[in-house]
């Protein structure tokens, strides 16, 4: 029999069923697991979990060399942080290390060799083979020697076996020059003696007062502990500082004392002090001669100087009290922001007070020991970049593995020939526009075994390790690889041999060899002699664990005699008055981009997400300033000066001088520092500005 | 309140003087917390970040001008939780043993109620999904899962590692655990120890001593949600700035 | 949500909420059922004409319902509520008891403006009328001025022979123009015969009942007061440029008013006319 | 061709102009559906909200429309349960405006929430401790309601009612209105009160905060009664609009009237009450939260004269207007005072809504401002679109307006 359905028994049965689940339990099971798929989406990455461990180990992102402790799941690091019990950073770590962990993912990381070869705007970047790279380098290296031109190699961390063999290098060649990007306040300071007394480094932790003109001491300059350290000799009433800067940065915020001055008078607010300390006999060091410094001084009474620097001449008068009578006492100054006439001027007040080889002034640190300077190859003399001529570098050499160059570009640009290269090794890719570049990848920070030496604010130096917590990609190059096979491509014969292993670990054995100094173990956070360790392995073992060996301080008997005519050409410094309408444009930067090697993409959250973008380039003006010109916050304005010109959102900041429009050029952006007047060292000066809305 | 005497009450107190604004505690929160890096069009209105750390300066013109740091994270209110009570599918917890105020992205559905009612902005909306350069999604803390797009996120005084704490001492057969073994990552990351972080109910440690000195105060006290984060300093503008407002309704209340 | 949900908890904020929110989902789920149950009966006993009578009774315009007893000038103002259903109205059986019709004054069929009218028949109000014969059987037509309004209907579509019609029920529709009409039956019974009206009756019904209630007819003179009264409404439906008052010289009316005036919303006027919302 | 569909003894314009009307609507449709599609798919980074402006347009747009709309349950309060039969010559109008107003709220809702798949945790993990939970709750119910007063004036239509199924359950349920009229004035009166009550309880936003009669702050009261008073106006306004659009006569001028006098007369209460409010506000809330209520007026854009202009231009004026009844009887100033009213209202519903967010809280806070992105916009028209097509397809085929077929004649 054939049956047939009408529409309305479809329906029925439809309705029934319908109604007849809704009964069952499983819809609403259904929906309550619905709440459980839609927890997250499935392309949402969840973190791999697992047991954690602890790994120790030293940063290597500055020379503050800090001791800290990564979190790690398997291998993976997953969190940073400070050794408390660590000597130099008692703990503290900075905003770059608490987040370093990252900067091996970072999207600018550089894989292969490759030539940049880069006219400004469209530079095209080759990958090519390290070898293949060597030839053409060795080359041109060849070529500069051929045509007596300079061939040098620049070093941000002078003091490591990898500096040695630069060294070497560039003894091996008929004019090679080594150069250190180090603290040229302190260089500039060895210079006024008649021979260096050795490496000079600033005493901070135990001086009674600290007279910093700009230097951010108490944000990112030296140990990140030094806040917490100086807050905390502060309420002892064992430290003081005085902050000399025009802009309220947080050093100014948090010092004892902050002295605003106009841009660029440093040199002659220090000189009016000297004035006032010689003038008032406040300090008299008999054993120099310092006569010809005298008379030149002359010119700098308080009252000219308060003019200059646009203070009260109390305030000059103070600070020098306060100088020579809380010693020991210091003078540091910012290198790579200040004329050289300002550093020596300041550096001659450390010698005035007689603050140099004193504990808690500039202290004179031992050389650590170092077989490779000690081997039959010798090594060529350091030398600053500005003692080379202009346009006579064929091929620079930039070891930027451990952190960015803290040498300008302009400078850079300044020094090299027309066809000249630019070999730099370094983990991210830097372009230089204005020349042919060879960048050599290098592993990033916990990738590679790294030597850390320095401290330029700690009487005495250090030396730790920095293991490699992760495995480092393929193709990474290191500083001793990189220069040994540069040597022999070019033919460069007189570099010590062997695997960076092996010349750390002679490295080791000679400083067990001498007996002193002390070793931090951080392990069991103990600070013992060194003598105690039993063999030089131990220390390699406590070393590599993030211990940290310290060089007992050099006890100074006499210094040799001083020439301060270094700071005779002072009398360049004179007030800028700006033209009307016009401003005195002070170069800055956000200190998140102080360095420029790159840095984790977290960093966005301390620039509140948006304070990096390259259109964060922004300008700052004293509230009445900007009210004068017009000028609401956020606005967008046009930056004219000689040079250039660029846009800029302006905020307006009540803590601004008046007339001086501070600009801060955001990550990867048109540097502000190509709108400024550079002086013969690279130096920058404030320079006129105009401001127009647009 | 009485019943809760013996019950931790956990609560900060920030040294506003010794804060130098690096950023740290904003870093190493979202390192702590699995946040991501900021999505290329975010800016400081859609980013997240549960600490976050606020310039605020004395209104005087140069050279008078003087600034302190606030670092700013949820003020964990205790009192009449603003977000708590106006959250409509109970996604806001407010936990009674310890008084931390908690969210939990799995039930929120994003409305934003919460974000409005919270007068100290310390309420993150996920505008965007979630995104990490490659490789780095392998870095996050395993403690604490990500989140999703269009639910809303805060700082809960680092919950995971409370846990954690627990755990560990369950495990060891302790009840209750140490002081020293619970501490949010933004006080421990502080290289300046501007932060100090710790039982309010215990009248013997170092937050409650604080807290109760006359150089501490907090945001919007009047509101009267007795939020658990406090600030301290000894300089008198702070104090007169944070209060401003309420001195000038009280005048009015006074002439008016 | 439910108790069984996580984090549910027997607090007063709980109980009173969900309870309160539980009801009026009750109260609106029942009173749906309900609805729906009615319907379903009210289909099963097949209430449907009487249901469909009385909401097009009310969704008509008040113009459309005036009471017998106005058009009589018993009162000044009275709009029916009663589906014009006498038989069931009160009022009604009040005023007939106090008023005996003497039909003898007239037996010559009423003139109006052209239009005639038996007065030896029952008028509904839907415009049909009702003669009965001597065996019992009652004839059911279109009265002059209905059938003027249909003229020659474009169609017909006639009960079949032993239906049942029941009162304000239909009886038979036709086809005018784009609309379609349906008359209603001014009596309950059994269709006998039907026809198209050509020969002047349409259906020819025996009633249920021995005793057949017609209270709800209209007669003798207020039939005429009726018709003038829908005379005038058409009058001024017409009034319109296009057509002008025609009707107003008193000249005969025309066969077929549709079909003479073009243009007009006959479907409205039928509507009105036959009582079809 | 489409006359089978329409009413009898009505006309309407031809099924042509008729596509005309709507083409732009649809259009106005499409777009803001796309617009929808973006922020389902993309996420809410469309918009321009931001952790400080968490509500914006839509949030604001929801207040109000659900304000306007008011006139449904209020109008079926009136006539069902008070008995004022007049009022049935616009019940059905009525009905369909809530129904478009609330279901449009609705929908803005269902994209404004950062999940919507989660949207029913309300309902599963209720905290009925938030006055969002109120409004979810009560609108969801409402819409029902709404929904189901929508059904009898479609089964009224011409061609549906000749199913008799249809027609008879039209019957049956037209009988029980009642309850679903009582019903729904429950759950308006709770609903209105609760989005009132939204910004009332923010303790953390002293402009928006008020103190509390029982467990609801003031706002929830004062909601309750400007959108009572408001409603009647909204629909004295549409009918007048549509009236013109379509050039007919709907409604008796009485029933206008009556309209503008009920709303009048609630208004001026409403307007009493919240200018109590107001003064207790600014003399004890706002100061005792450690504001001046002053402090809230300073900022530029937000002066003094928006509380003028809401309290006493929109507010007392149009309610002595409506109350008075020459200017009653004269259309145009009746229009003019119920259109004031309505904007009365939606300034109101501005004020609670962005100045709140707009105002700093943190002493050293900025005043933030917020433009909505298009979509967001475009989000917001595309309800203004649903809605004219909603009402327009409902008047051509459905009986809006009862008296529209004797008025014609006449």
């Amino acid at each position: 029999m054939e049956m047939n359905i009408t529409r309305r028994e479809i329906l029925r049965f439809v309705g029934g069923s319908a109604l007849g689940i809704l009964l069952t339990p499983v819809p609403w099971k259904a929906l309550d697991d619905s709440a459980i798929w839609t927890q997250n989406w499935p392309w949402i990455p969840e973190p791999v979990r697992g047991e954690s461990s602890y790994k120790l180990t030293s940063c290597t992102l500055c020379s503050a060399s800090c001791g800290l402790r990564a979190r790690c799941i398997g291998n993976q690091p997953v969190s940073l942080s400070g050794i408390s019990a660590h000597p130099l950073n008692s703990g503290a770590l900075c905003s770059f290390g608490i987040i370093a962990h990252h900067l091996r993912y970072h999207p600018a990381r550089l894989s292969r060799p490759c030539r940049i070869s880069g006219k400004a705007g469209a530079s095209g970047s080759t990958a090519m083979a390290f070898d293949e790279l060597l030839l053409e380098v060795a080359a041109a290296i060849n070529d500069a020697s051929a045509s007596s031109q300079t061939v040098a190699i620049v070093d941000g961390r002078p003091g490591r076996t990898a500096s040695h063999l630069f060294q070497q290098f560039a003894a091996g060649l008929p004019n090679g020059k080594y150069i250190t990007a180090g603290e040229s306040s302190l260089e500039i300071l060895g210079s006024m003696f008649e021979k260096p007394p050795g490496p000079l480094a600033y005493d901070l932790d135990n001086s009674k007062m600290i007279l910093s003109f700009g230097v951010p001491l108490l944000d990112r300059w030296g140990t990140p502990a030094r806040t917490a350290r100086y807050l905390q000799k502060k309420s002892e009433g064992k430290q003081r500082i005085i902050q000399v800067e025009t802009l309220q940065s947080r050093t100014a915020g948090m010092a004892d004392r902050w002295i605003p001055i106009r841009p660029g008078t440093e040199a002659a607010f220090a000189l009016g002090i000297a004035h006032v300390i010689l003038k008032d006999k406040l300090f008299r060091d008999a054993s120099k001669d310092i006569a010809e410094f005298e008379t030149m001084i002359a010119a700098y009474p308080p009252s000219a100087v308060a003019e200059i620097c646009g203070v009260s001449q109390d305030f000059i008068r103070d600070t020098a009290r306060e100088f020579s009578a809380n010693r020991p006492s210091v003078a540091v100054i910012d290198g790579s922001a200040n004329s050289r006439h300002a550093l020596a001027a300041v550096m001659a007040l450390n010698i005035l007070v007689g603050n140099v080889g004193r504990k808690g002034g500039v202290v004179v640190h031992r050389e650590i020991p170092s077989p490779v300077a000690l081997s039959k190859n010798k090594m060529s003399p350091i030398s600053t970049l500005d003692a080379i001529p202009d346009h006579s570098i064929r091929a620079m050499l930039i070891d930027e593995s451990l952190s960015g160059s803290s040498l300008p570009d302009g400078l850079l640009q300044k020094k090299l020939t027309g066809n000249g290269i630019l070999v730099s090794l370094s983990p991210f890719v830097t372009e230089r526009p204005f020349c042919t570049q060879y960048v050599i990848p290098s592993p990033v920070f916990l990738e590679s075994l790294a030597e850390l030496t320095g401290q330029a604010d700690r009487e005495s130096s250090s030396l730790s390790l920095s293991a490699p917590l992760v495995p480092e990609p393929a193709g990474m190059v290191d500083p001793i690889q990189f220069i040994q096979r540069l040597g022999s491509a070019a033919g460069v014969m007189n570099i010590d041999s062997g695997t960076t292993e092996e010349l750390l670990k002679k490295r080791m054995t000679a400083i067990y060899s001498e007996k002193r100094g002390s070793i931090f173990n951080a392990s069991n956070g103990q600070t013992s002699e060194l003598k105690g360790l039993t063999s030089p392995d131990e220390l390699w073992n406590v070393l590599f664990a993030g211990g940290c060996w310290m060089d007992s301080p050099e006890t100074v008997r006499s210094l040799p005699a001083v020439r301060l005519t270094s700071v005779s050409t002072a009398d360049r410094i004179k007030n800028i008055p700006p033209e009307s309408n016009q401003l005195l444009l002070l170069p800055c930067a956000e200190d998140v981009i102080y360095r420029n090697s790159e840095i984790s993409p977290l960093m966005s959250k301390v620039g509140q997400e948006s304070g990096l973008r390259p259109s964060g380039c922004k300008v700052y003006l004293q509230t009445a300033t900007g009210d004068a010109l017009g000028l609401t916050d956020g606005c967008r304005v046009m930056l004219q000066t000689k040079k250039g010109s660029m846009q800029a959102e302006v905020r307006l900041d009540p803590s601004m001088m008046p007339d001086v429009a501070a600009a801060y050029s955001a990550l990867n952006q048109q540097n502000i520092i190509s709108l400024c007047e550079m002086n013969q060292d690279a130096s920058l000066q404030p320079t006129p500005v105009k401001i127009q809305k647009v | 309140m009485e019943s809760n005497e013996k019950k931790p009450r956990y609560g900060m107190v920030i040294d506003l003087d010794r804060c130098n604004g690096c950023g740290n505690c904003t870093l190493a929160c979202a390192v702590e917390n699995n946040v991501p890096p900021a999505h290329e069009n975010a800016n400081e209105r859609t980013g997240i970040t549960w600490m976050r750390v606020q310039k605020v300066d004395n209104n005087r013109p140069y050279p008078e001008n003087r600034s302190v740091y606030f670092p700013l994270t949820c003020q964990q209110c205790d009192h009449h939780t603003p977000c708590e009570s106006v959250c409509p599918q109970k996604a806001v917890e407010y936990d009674t043993e310890t008084g931390i105020v908690a969210q939990i992205p799995v039930r929120c559905l994003g409305c934003r109620y919460c974000m409005t009612a919270c007068p100290y902005h310390a309420r993150y909306f996920n505008w965007w999904d979630p995104e990490w350069p490659k490789g780095m999604e392998t870095a996050l803390n395993p403690d604490v899962s990500t989140r999703m797009r269009g639910v809303v996120e805060k700082c809960n005084f680092c919950h995971g590692r409370l846990q954690a704490a627990r755990a560990k001492a369950a495990v060891e057969g302790r009840r209750a655990i140490a002081d020293a073994e619970y501490i949010p990552a933004c006080a421990e990351s502080c290289p300046t120890k501007a932060i100090y972080f710790g039982n309010l109910a215990d009248a013997g440690s170092e937050v409650s001593r604080l807290a109760k000195e006359k150089n501490s105060f907090r945001l919007l006290e009047q509101l009267g949600t007795e939020p658990k984060v406090y600030f301290r300093s000894e300089q008198s503008w702070v104090h007169e700035q944070m209060n401003a407002k309420l001195k000038t309704a009280e005048k009015e209340k006074i002439h008016g | 949500m439910f108790p069984w949900v996580y984090g549910f908890a027997w607090t007063p904020g709980n109980i009173i909420f969900l309870g309160i929110f539980f009801s009026v989902v009750a109260i609106i789920g029942a009173t749906v059922l309900i609805s729906l149950f009615r319907t379903y009966r009210a289909l099963q006993v097949n209430k449907t004409e009487a249901i469909r009578w009385d909401s097009e009774f009310h969704d008509l315009p008040a113009t459309s319902r005036k009471c017998r007893h106005e058009l009589s000038g018993e009162f000044k103002q009275r709009t029916c509520d009663n589906g014009f259903d006498c038989r069931t109205c009160a009022t009604h059986a009040k005023l007939i008891q106090n008023k005996t019709l003497n039909s003898d004054d007239i037996e010559l069929p009423i003139q109006l403006f052209g239009f005639t009218i038996p007065t030896d028949r029952l008028y509904h109000r839907g415009h049909t009328w009702v003669k009965s014969d001597a065996s019992g059987i009652y004839t059911v037509g279109l009265d002059d001025f209905a059938s003027r309004m249909v003229g020659t209907p474009d169609g017909i579509e006639l009960p079949a022979i032993g239906s049942r019609v029941q009162v304000n029920g239909s009886a038979w529709r036709f086809k005018k123009g784009e609309s379609v009409m349906r008359i209603l039956s001014p009596l309950d019974g059994e269709v006998v015969a039907a026809s198209d009206g050509s020969d002047g009756w349409y259906l020819k019904i025996k009633p249920l009942t021995k005793e057949v209630d017609t209270r709800h007819l209209l007669r003798d003179r207020e039939v005429a007061a009726w018709f003038l009264r829908e005379f005038e409404q058409l009058q001024e439906k017409l009034a319109d440029p296009k057509v002008g008052l025609t009707l107003a010289d008193g000249g005969t009316p025309v066969q077929d008013f549709v079909k003479a005036y073009p243009g007009v919303n006959w479907d409205g006027i039928l509507g009105d006319v036959f009582l079809e919302a | 061709m489409d006359k089978k569909f329409i009413s009898r003894g009505v006309s309407r314009t031809s099924i042509g102009n008729f596509g005309l009307w709507i083409s732009p609507w649809a259009l106005m449709l499409v777009v803001g559906l796309y617009a929808v599609m973006l922020c389902l798919f993309k996420g809410l980074n469309q918009t321009n909200m931001d952790n400080r402006f968490a509500f914006g347009l839509w949030i604001y747009l929801d207040l109000t429309v659900i304000a306007l709309g008011a006139g449904a349950f209020f109008t079926g309060f009136l006539l069902y349960i008070l008995k004022r039969k007049e009022l049935k010559a616009v019940i059905n109008s009525a009905v369909v405006i809530g129904f478009i107003c609330y279901s449009g709220a609705v929908g803005v809702l269902m994209v404004d929430v950062g999940q919507p798949l989660r949207a029913w945790f309300t309902f599963w993990h209720p905290n009925v401790h938030s006055m969002l939970t109120e409004v979810t709750f009560c609108i969801t119910c409402y819409l029902m309601v709404l929904a189901i007063e929508y059904v009898p004036v479609i089964l009224k239509n011409r061609k549906i009612k000749h199913v008799s199924s249809m027609l008879v359950f039209e019957h049956e349920l037209h009988k029980l209105i009642v309850v679903f009229a009582a019903v729904g004035t429950f759950l308006s009166f709770f609903h209105q009160g609760s989005l009132g009550g939204l910004y009332g309880v923010l303790i953390g936003r002293p402009f928006a905060f008020r103190p509390a009669l029982g467990i609801w702050p003031t706002t929830f009261f004062l909601f309750i009664i400007s959108a009572a008073a408001v409603g009647p106006s909204f629909i004295l306004l549409t009918t007048a609009l549509v009236s013109k659009i379509t050039g007919k006569k709907l409604v008796k001028p009485e029933v206008y009237q009556l309209l503008g006098k009920i709303s009048g007369s609630i208004l001026i209460v409403y307007v009493l009450l919240k200018a109590i409010d107001t003064l207790i506000w600014i003399n004890s809330t706002s100061p005792s939260l450690g504001f001046s209520a002053a402090s809230f007026y300073k900022f530029s854009g937000f002066g003094t004269w928006i509380m003028f202009a809401e309290i006493v231009l929109c507010g007392l004026v149009p309610a002595l207007m409506l109350l008075n009844q020459n200017i009653r009887q004269q259309f145009r100033w009746l229009i003019t005072a119920a259109l004031l009213a309505c904007t009365g209202i939606v300034i109101n519903r501005f004020v609670m809504t962005i100045q709140t967010l707009a105002l700093p809280t943190l002493p050293f806070d900025a005043y933030m401002s917020y433009v909505p992105s298009w979509q967001e916009v475009a989000t917001f028209l595309a309800v203004l679109a649903y809605g004219m097509l909603v009402y327009s397809f409902s008047f051509r085929y459905l009986t809006l307006f009862p008296q529209e077929r004797e008025l014609q004649s006449l």
